[in-house]
């Protein structure tokens, strides 16, 4: 029985989910509990779960990733949230470390299913360190899955799936999009989560984005259509490890592909799409892959933040300049 | 007196309107015992479980005596009684000007220090001129006793930049809003202090749930290695955004300093007396060549953790009203009314100015411009980079690219 | 009584060849005046900066009165007394094995725990099989007290894994390299356990450098905030790497924790009786729900850091020899001789074990097979990852390229 | 006067200059005092200097990192050393969030001349942690600079300008070559810390590479020389900035590129590398863009890093790819 829910209410009816079938599950982070964090993702799970189950922690990054991956030891399967992409970093330790290297450390003998939940991006106008989007600095590492929804359904189900798998995957949140409605489904049967989706199909060029970028994507597709052009485009909802074969198959089609995310396109994840898909593509790109990103300056004001991420304009003069070619 | 905005390395906004530094009165008064104060007060600190807290005036405004810090206020003249008065009134109407301000869509945040004025003016007013600051991203009150001119602190809520003030020119670092982070910076900068063999001491601000960061604790251990003159003050608001104390700490904060080796006190932090005594305690100990302290002030932030917070969501109105008998500008008031030392002139005139300050907030505020466009590419480096060169290039062409379209940009 | 590998899940090697378990003994003895003693030595360890060193042998061997720690090992009988005695020399003679297979050539590095041994035997042989135990990369002999088949610690110095035995099968994690990481690990385990409702405790060792890390200070304030059974072994041996004590604190370690909320003890590191007895308390008060302890192991690593190392270039012959006279192992000899616990078969006997055990170590070294290459690809996830599979595959067929210039591998 | 010295030397003479000329200049971090730093680079500093500028700091790498931005708001120039390239991440969080935010942060009103010294990467046979290659995760955040020398000159001029900027600069130092001996002219005139530089000419294919890989590169030149391919070699020097303009004109000529590094290619430095120079020279390139590194898996046990590493056999390997488009 499908219903329209955001973003945001996705999630937290998937950490209920969670809660409610497997009793190892955990919610842990800064505010999660009475507030139900400040997105209120996590809204009304400590009042029907308790405090053991939806635990407040102390303001620690490193703590809180590094008691998760000892409750982990333990067999409990915790949900970490970090209260924004700026908040990361004092956790990046326990992160590249420990949560991503212990797996392969014991060989195999231990498993780490922690996720680790990070509402990223900008768009909402907030202050520094609010706005940022560091998936790359996750991806590069060995033993993390970096996954990131666009819309209600996958973010409902690529929680479900995020927690049950046995690895560490770090759940990329896209703050902007959270109130955006769309159907959930709970009966369905959700597809492998690290495949990527053609979230529309085109002809003459392929836009990939994930994350906060889809909606944006699928604007440019419908502005192009006006134009009489025709845009493919791929959410690839899953950075770590990416579905190149899906975007492989689409850019064998439409010959041309521009990359839209708003982290900076320097080491960005679109310097990989770019790099692979040419040398996989190599004989049939009729331009160069493109990528439209953030700047190499650190994130801006909030009255600047508009000239820093991409938009329709800046995604549709990627497209005229690759069509160009 | 017109509040001004403030040139670099001018004498600060003195506490009272036409007093001295009361810093400096301070410092003589104490000065003559202060080793064996120290000894006291460090036994006193780490005594037990019960707070200890160091109280000079009552909620009602009593005066009461303190063995161990009265001689660190015992200069402190009526005039600038009036002064730290006059500080907290202004600091709190700017901050209720700031909230109203993000109310009506100027500001994107607001972060309010309604309940602290006594720990942050108290504090504040004990520094030096050469002492350097570091706040947290609430200090207004602190900003204003360095003579920051308080519009300066709406740039980063409005969004047009992320730190709005020249940090050298008030030794006033900007604010940190990744917690815990400038315990770090505050301790290096003591160090340096120290190599210099320079006898300013730094202060640096963090909040209760700040205390749970591996940086602070660090912060801490480098401090007591290196015998840095850092004052560590902790504003104990008993809230961490929705977290209460014992989600943080097992036992009062202040408690932790002994174990690093060093003082910690716990002071009434809506008390502007004993936060002006202990603070001035910490930082002429720092001086001397005695180390850091650590100063819990406890106190209560009478609002919202910042202006989209809701915290009807996760405490009682009780825990409020109950904090608002101890409100920092009434006990100062019942002072010094019980002590005649104000008429109904002083607050008029204070009135009048705290008018004046909420209007030119206002117009400042309302006034201050957009960046341009291009400051994304500015400051990245110092020294500059070729990417932010192309970069930069590339941008400027394809805003070049809308001239036929729009008249101006943005 | 011969080394054997270590089976999943059975009962350690007892401490001696025929007496029961030693931890039980002692949790009974002490059981009954508990909480008395946890307050007592709360109040004793937080006195001041003068060590409170608690010992139970000198270092001539001599049983000296604790009133507070005697309990915990009234139990000990001269059969457990010896098994301490062989857990050490055994444990000694592993150690000076490696440290020759270093030299020559069939380990890539050894960090030796040379004169550590009292401090890891007596804490190790302190916990009970469903206890947990997270090791640095120096703690060879708890994994000798925790069953970890001591050849399986070579793995990581030859360079054939990262970490060569299932943590589950003895409850003892793999060695952590990045210091201070594991402090938080054992905290949430222990939460973990606190959760199940379990009285298991959890034992996470550290070293005085490890002191500094916020890691392990945010552990300690977890620890404490969620009252975790989980008690801090910090093994002072007063060097990490060329940094001296007073390079990492300014007051003794133990005295840490107080500011915390838990009770800190500083032991004789070297004496394996008194660690025992401190580490069955700090247990003890874990596991009846009283959180978390901090011991500081106060002892001296006799060799360098590690194999890489040249403690000559930082400290003085003079300090190793001092500490030679306070040694671990000869304490105990002494104490057992001078009580007539031992006669000459029990040291030959325990000769010919230790040359079987060293003959062991270097034939299994010598055997250990290098991995093969494929494992590069194993285990970077549970679940797989379509780039680590594409990455094999062209590994894969790029090793095959050579298939005809090559007999096999490598 | 040129001298012949191996590149710790380099940096030891260079470490010893700068302190010598501005006494601003500070050396912190684990052991660099009487030890003079586990591999010896800060040799004799501080028995000339003095515990008071070459300092031996508590074991917390957020906390040396921290205190140096503190010292460097004082007025002095702090070189700090991370001991090994896998303990920088408990300092990550203050070198991406406050190292390389300030300066914008403030304006421009603060100058941070931090050095972050970190000998990195593999080939010495070491235990966990001792051999990885993180320089993408610090290139990818702008405001911090990216430096990496593969000789021993190189070492001495590149610390000797990283110390002069007025922003901080990541310091990599290609530990397994911390040996190799090479010219040094302390009277020379450096050209720019962040050019290329042509290490070998040649025509028929352009291998990129930095620190530790420009000696195996040009062996790959000698041996493929000697099969009759004229291979250019060139030396990044720097990651960030990172010189396109040098390796465009390179790969102009030679019209096929191959990038090698130690760290994961996945995202790796080469992933930038190959995105940007396929879009500078779409029309010049007969083959996409190859690259050769470290693979999607955490660095392996020492018995096993020869096969991870980039060797003469891989990287020929990948020239021959390159040269049957
Ligand atoms: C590293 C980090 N984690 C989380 C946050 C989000 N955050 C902002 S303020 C705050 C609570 C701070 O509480 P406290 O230290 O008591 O200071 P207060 O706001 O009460 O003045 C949190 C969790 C942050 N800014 N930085
Ligand atoms: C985060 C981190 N920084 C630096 C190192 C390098 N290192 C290895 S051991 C060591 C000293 C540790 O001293 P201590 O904690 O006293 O333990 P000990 O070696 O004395 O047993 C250092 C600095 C490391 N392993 N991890
Ligand atoms: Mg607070
Ligand atoms: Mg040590």
């Amino acid at each position: 029985m499908a219903e329209k829910m955001a973003i945001a209410k996705a999630i937290n009816e998937s950490l209920r989910r969670a809660l409610e079938t497997d009793p190892k599950v955990l919610v842990m982070g800064e505010d999660v509990g009475k507030l139900g964090g400040v997105f209120r993702v996590t809204d009304g799970l400590q009042k029907d779960f308790g405090e053991g189950r939806v635990i407040d922690t102390p303001l620690a990054e490193s703590g809180i990733v590094g008691t998760a991956i000892g409750l982990a030891l333990r067999g409990y399967r915790p949900v970490v949230e970090i209260q924004f992409d700026g908040f990361v970093f004092p956790a990046y330790d326990q992160i590249v470390t420990q949560l991503a290297k212990m797996h392969a450390r014991a060989l195999g003998k231990i498993k780490l299913p922690v996720v680790v939940r990070i509402p990223y991006g900008g768009g909402i106008g907030a202050v520094e360190h609010h706005s940022e989007s560091p998936e790359a600095l996750f991806a590069h590492v060995a033993g993390l899955k970096v996954v990131t929804p666009s819309n209600s359904s996958d973010a409902y189900w690529m929680m479900q799936q995020a927690i049950q798998s046995d690895d560490p995957v770090i759940f990329f949140e896209p703050k902007r999009r959270y109130w955006d409605k769309g159907e959930v489904d709970p009966e369905a049967i959700p597809g492998p989560l690290h495949a990527a989706r053609v979230a529309r199909e085109g002809t003459d060029l392929t836009l990939v984005a994930y994350g906060p970028m889809v909606k944006l994507c699928l604007e440019a597709a419908d502005a192009a259509a006006e134009e009489g052009r025709s845009l493919e485009v791929v959410d690839l909802r899953s950075v770590s490890p990416l579905d190149f074969d899906t975007v492989q198959t689409s850019v064998e089609k439409t010959r041309r592909l521009v990359v839209v995310h708003e982290a900076p396109v320097f080491l960005g994840s679109g310097a990989e799409i770019a790099a692979r898909i040419t040398e996989r593509c190599f004989y049939h790109l009729e331009a160069p892959v493109l990528r439209v990103g953030g700047y190499h300056a650190p994130y801006p004001p909030a009255r600047l933040e508009e000239e820093y991420l991409p938009d329709l304009d800046r995604v549709l003069d990627a497209v005229d300049r690759s069509l160009a070619y | 007196m017109t509040v001004e905005s403030t040139a670099a390395r001018k004498p600060r906004r003195s506490a009272g309107s036409k007093a001295g530094n009361a810093g400096t009165t301070g410092t003589k008064a104490a000065g003559t015992t202060g080793t064996k104060r120290t000894t006291r007060s460090t036994r006193a600190a780490g005594k037990g479980a019960d707070p200890q807290l160091v109280q000079l005036l009552t909620p009602e405004g009593k005066r009461v005596k303190n063995a161990e810090f009265d001689p660190y206020v015992a200069g402190v003249t009526p005039d600038e009684l009036r002064g730290l008065y006059r500080d907290m009134v202004l600091t709190r109407r700017f901050d209720a000007e700031a909230t109203a301000l993000q109310r009506q869509g100027e500001l994107g945040l607001w972060a309010s220090l309604l309940g602290q004025e006594a720990a942050q003016i108290g504090s504040g007013r004990a520094t030096r001129e050469d002492d350097y600051v570091f706040p947290t991203y609430r200090e207004h009150g602190v900003a204003w006793c360095r003579g920051v001119d308080p519009t300066n602190l709406l740039g980063m809520f409005r969004g047009v930049n992320n730190g709005g003030w020249d940090p050298n020119s008030n030794n006033f670092h900007l604010y940190t809003i990744v917690i815990g982070s400038q315990a770090l910076h505050a301790t290096g900068y003591a160090m340096g202090v120290a190599m210099d063999g320079a006898d300013s001491a730094v202060l640096a601000y963090f909040g209760d749930g700040a205390s749970s960061q591996g940086d602070v604790m660090e912060a801490f251990n480098f401090a007591a290695v290196y015998n840095a003159p850092v004052v560590f003050f902790c504003q104990n608001n008993q809230w961490a955004i929705s977290e209460s104390n014992e989600k943080q700490t097992r036992v009062p904060l202040y408690q932790r300093a002994e174990g690093f080796g060093f003082p910690g006190v716990r002071v009434d932090g809506n008390d502007v007396l004993a936060s002006l005594a202990v603070t001035r305690w910490a930082l002429e100990r720092a001086r001397r060549g005695e180390g850091p302290a650590l100063i819990e002030a406890y106190t209560y932030r009478m609002g919202a953790h910042t202006t989209s917070d809701d915290p009807s969501r996760y405490r009682h109105d009780d825990e409020r009203i109950a904090w608002e008998a101890k409100d920092p500008i009434l006990r100062l008031r019942r002072h010094l009314e019980a002590s005649n030392h104000t008429d109904e002139g002083f607050f008029t005139e204070l009135e009048t100015e705290s008018e004046a300050l909420g209007k030119r907030v206002r117009e400042v505020v309302r006034a201050m411009p957009d960046p341009d466009r291009l400051a994304l590419f500015e400051h990245a480096y110092a020294d500059g980079h070729a990417l932010v060169d192309e970069e930069r290039a590339q941008f400027v062409a394809y805003q070049a690219s809308f001239a036929d379209t729009e008249a101006e940009g943005v």
